[in-house]
């Protein structure tokens, strides 16, 4: 059977077209990168590709031999190109879902649900860019560094991981023109002491004022101090698990400081980005 | 009529009690929002079936709130709530905008607490009000007033009581004596059934050991219910005069007949909406292209048709 | 120890109040039969758990007697049974031939004919005798004693008067108070817990508009009950004394340790069988893998393992 | 993933072979016939080729596209090759389990079960063989032709259908020496009049000393009067819902006469070939 990429017609609201919308892709490739992580690339229709770096899909995972994934997996847009009716999502393989998810062969159909939720900003008074990151955190990363190149902006992208050849994304990043730091487990660069001289020494050679981040509680609460004492903003994209993922069943909540308040808010729906300073690691 | 350019040959409206829906297809409690506006447009559906709120303002359970189940799945939200007042000033204006019928559910710890929700949703723009008896989620041990006939009796005619609204029952399959309940919230004064909410269950990481949902237990849904919410719509459609609202696993066009046949003259369509965000859409379009195709001139021609087995042996 | 080539780091035997199991996989009752053993050898078993049989030879239920689910199946095959005397003549020789115990299910349609039974199974060659008060497939609706509290002491209490040998009760998911009815049957005198029996569910053909099943309702089985039973279980097993085996849906070793992880000292393995005969050599043999891989010394020790969830919100 | 037609490895009881096994066999071919039927052909390991015609397989079903067959299916064998190690099925294709086998491709695994019950007995007192079928009960049957041919027997095919074309295995049945009858709805040569004179005049010409049939209750009944009236026993496969195929749960049923009484056996287990005269159309 010939899987034609289009979307689940029903009909939008009068006037409104659809912010999200369930999909039928099209596997082009999966092809294991590092390991640990798989790179899929999909045949989409143009309805699900005007997408924002830092918002997400959810993927309905086809069932592994024996294991029976039912909710969507949310997974960060790794990679979009509206004009090759491109997508692409790096993905680790941990679960079910993801174990699902390795099966798909070239031409194989999935159904794909986004684009969703709110991504990272880059207003104007955002020049000198900091990301840090780790592991699949990377891929969430991944466009918000062509992003910046397109805004013109300068970045610096620090990638852990636990062996400097398990920096992922690392050949994208500096093809956006991004200067890339990689630092690991192996020779303790990576710990959170050697990661604040590391960006105070950042700061103190060129102004940064957005910092950009996600997943690693502990690299979020180190730039949320760093944040605090130079008053650096920034951004985070949090992981919670979820259902709908557009932000009706509430499974998906998490804290955050609202003033002098703690709220929940939706990961799927307000998120997955969220004010560094908001957010609690 | 104006408005729908290819006017089905079969008539899809049913009737619940007082209240006409275009169509039977409603989503269910908790398994819906404005958020799904931006997937499709909300007013193609029967009625617009909204998340339980309670009177106060409260947080919800501890996360994970929900897990996968073969066939399914597990959740134990807990009703998070913004209170009576967010309900008034914020959601009931929205859904003014829509022709739908809006039904309000509603819950409560105590009867008293009941009561008062009860008469403060009693607000123009509310079509209906859906007592939801049977939340595994919030007290301890998924307890609810709807595993037993005298709680059951009890809220629902103080319930009754507050209100001229139709007042729907949510019952639960966590109870041995499902029509005992159904008959006991039908003597109460309600105007309808909705068979039924989650049943309760629990999902262990084995890596872990530890439970798979913050709350430890949670209501099961999906196709592994249907079943058994098929099975109790059956005995309570024969057993109760008041309409019965079929819910619990259903995600095709098959499912939905499959409960009005069994007596359900409509049906909430909850956890395969989080599967298939369209999936309501398309079961209106295709029970409507059904119905047609078979020749009916009303969809309620189907409601209760079931025959009974040839029961032989050979 | 002598004829085991390969002795196992851990000790799979498992403690059901008097009587020691090697190991505790055992066949849920009316998914086992001598004819399993063409595809493996019995004796690997932790128990051998017939069928049920009722005083009198009866036919059973109509045909169709099971039908496929969605995670499950539905079975109303109604205890066709040959009667005592076929139990005693026929069936006691051939399972004498076996070394693991055997555990002989009865039940019946009122509480003395449910004693004279237990009188007349308790025979020389029966390690244990399982109560059946949870069957949905004899009663009109699917009742059964184990729905209710008192019914259940008073089954219980009699059949305890009229034997000796352990006193299983095999309880049912059909009632919203589960754990009140496993203290019922504990304080009635039962020796152990079996948790649990099919949830009583429904199928209907859209096509012909006919219930699935001769009987209309049957019993769902399957993984779609696992997260149920596996709640029961948890729940029965902080709350009562004596010993849960657990039952229902149990396919794969971590199947096995869920329900033992959530309290279980010992697991039925019903439908699984219908999908795979060779299942429960499978499970016994990996279970006993994974327990030496684990550094366990005896299986005992992930017996109500279950820890509270981290609980927190971010 | 290479499939490799294996046996699942369990205990035997000692000095027992399994008299079934349950077993992962490989898709060879499974190619249309006919319209509604398909021809499966497995590569399947020694220890379930042990077959004997009537016999049957219960076969684990993939599930196809939002379809969920839950319980095995059972499929009579239509050809059996120890040498070759393969197995056949012809099936046709009516719900989800069946579509789902349509779904299968080359390479693909298939678990099977069997091969179950008891089937068809050939003494030495039943030399003129006159087997009457329809449908898919042609593939039931089919295997019996080989062994006739190969026991020596005289057998004629009655094959009815609803037009000459889709009368199927035909020329199987031709080669192993049958002479074929092809009966059809069209000219209405296929009623129970029809067949009666049909089977009368078979008899006329050669003493028939057994019959053997399948599946239609119209057909059962018809041998039923014409085996009482000249005293000519015969075998029928029959058919019932299954769960476990191998006689544990009892779902198979049908009522049997035995003597005076009516009396229930399995179809699984004691059949699913049962003495013409014992069985209830
Ligand atoms: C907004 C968002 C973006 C993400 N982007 C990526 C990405 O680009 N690449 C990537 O590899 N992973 C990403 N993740 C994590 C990814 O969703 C999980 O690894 C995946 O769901 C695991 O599913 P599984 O069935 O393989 O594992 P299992 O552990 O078997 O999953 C069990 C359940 O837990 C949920 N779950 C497990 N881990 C997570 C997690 N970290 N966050 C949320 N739910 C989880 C699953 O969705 C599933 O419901 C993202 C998560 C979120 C919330
Ligand atoms: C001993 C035996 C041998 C058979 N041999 C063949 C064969 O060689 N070729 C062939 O095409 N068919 C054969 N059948 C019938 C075949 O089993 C059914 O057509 C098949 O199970 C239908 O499954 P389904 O999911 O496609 O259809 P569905 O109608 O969706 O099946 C629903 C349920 O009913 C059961 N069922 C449906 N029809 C039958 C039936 N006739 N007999 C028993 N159970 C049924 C199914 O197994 C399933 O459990 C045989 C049946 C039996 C009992
Ligand atoms: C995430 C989630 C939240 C739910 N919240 C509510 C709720 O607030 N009130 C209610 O009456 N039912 C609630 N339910 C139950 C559903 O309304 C429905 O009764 C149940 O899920 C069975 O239907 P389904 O199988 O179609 O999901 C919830 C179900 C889910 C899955
Ligand atoms: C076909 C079938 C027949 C059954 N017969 C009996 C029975 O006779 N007595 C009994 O106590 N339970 C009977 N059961 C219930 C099982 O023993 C078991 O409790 C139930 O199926 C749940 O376990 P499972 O999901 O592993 O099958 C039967 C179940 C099935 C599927
Ligand atoms: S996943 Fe449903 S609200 Fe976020
Ligand atoms: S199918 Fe189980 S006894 Fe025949």
């Amino acid at each position: 059977m010939t899987v034609h990429p289009t979307v689940l017609s029903v009909p939008a609201p009068p006037g409104v077209i659809p912010r999200c919308a369930e999909a039928r892709t099209r596997v082009v490739s999966n092809t294991p990168v590092n390991g640990e992580y798989r790179l899929l690339t999909l045949d989409a229709p143009a309805e699900v590709l005007a997408c924002h770096p830092g918002q997400f899909f959810q993927l309905l995972c086809p069932e592994p031999d024996g294991e029976h994934p039912f909710l969507r997996r949310p997974m960060s847009i790794y990679g979009y190109d509206a004009d090759a009716g491109q997508l692409q999502f790096l993905y680790k393989v941990t679960g079910a879902g993801t174990r699902g998810l390795a099966t798909l062969k070239p031409d194989d159909g999935l159904n794909v649900l986004g684009p969703l939720g709110q991504g990272f900003t880059m207003p104007e008074n955002r020049q000198n860019l900091l990301l840090l990151a780790r592991g699949v955190g990377l891929a969430t990363l991944a466009p918000l560094a062509r992003m910046a190149q397109r805004k013109g902006r300068s970045l610096t992208a620090i990638c852990s991981a636990r062996r400097p050849e398990l920096a992922m994304s690392v050949d994208l990043f500096r093809s956006y023109g991004a200067e890339v730091i990689v630092v690991h487990d192996a020779d303790e660069s990576a710990t959170p002491e050697a990661l604040r001289i590391l960006i105070e020494a950042q700061i103190a050679k060129r102004r940064i004022d957005a910092f950009y981040t996600c997943g690693s509680a502990r690299l979020l609460r180190l730039l949320q101090d760093i944040g605090a004492r130079h008053g650096i903003p920034g951004e985070v994209a949090m992981e919670q698990q979820m259902a709908c993922g557009i932000g009706m069943c509430q499974a998906c909540v998490r804290s955050f400081h609202d003033g002098d308040q703690v709220v929940h808010r939706r990961v799927c729906r307000e998120g997955p980005v969220f004010p560094i300073s908001e957010a609690i690691a | 009529m104006k408005d729908i350019p290819h006017p089905p040959v079969c008539d899809m409206g049913v009737q619940i009690g007082g209240l006409r829906l275009a169509n039977p297809i409603m989503p269910a409690s908790g398994t819906f929002s404005e958020d799904l506006s931006d997937v499709f447009d909300l007013d193609i559906l029967g009625a617009h079936v909204l998340k339980t709120i309670m009177r106060d303002a409260r947080a919800g359970n501890p996360t994970p709130r929900v897990c996968d189940l073969q066939g399914g799945m597990l959740n134990a939200i807990g009703i998070p709530s913004k209170g009576i007042d967010d309900f008034r000033d914020r959601m009931l204006p929205y859904w003014a905008g829509y022709k739908a019928p809006l039904i309000v559910s509603i819950s409560a710890h105590t009867v008293d607490e009941f009561a008062q929700l009860c008469r403060e949703v009693t607000l123009p723009g509310v079509a209906a009000i859906e007592a939801n008896i049977s939340c595994p989620n919030i007290e301890a041990d998924g307890r609810a007033f709807a595993m037993r006939p005298d709680t059951t009796e009890q809220v629902v005619q103080r319930l009754r009581a507050e209100t001229d609204l139709p007042l729907w029952a949510k019952l639960t399959p966590n109870t041995g004596e499902p029509v005992d309940v159904a008959l006991a919230a039908e003597a109460a004064g309600a105007d309808a059934l909705v068979v039924a909410n989650t049943a309760l269950g629990m999902s262990i990481d084995v890596t872990t050991r530890q439970p798979r949902l913050g709350n430890i237990m949670g209501g099961i849904s999906g196709p592994a219910i249907k079943p058994i919410a098929l099975r109790m719509t059956y005995q309570i459609a024969r057993a109760c005069r008041i309409p019965v609202i079929g819910c619990g696993g259903i995600a095709t066009r098959d499912d939905a007949l499959e409960f009005m046949i069994a007596g359900a003259r409509a049906v909430q369509v909850g956890t395969a909406t989080f599967q298939s965000p369209t999936v309501m859409a398309r079961l209106v379009a295709e029970l409507s292209e059904w119905a047609s195709a078979e020749g009916l001139t009303s969809i309620e021609e189907i409601i209760g048709s079931v025959g009974t087995p040839r029961g032989d042996m050979s």
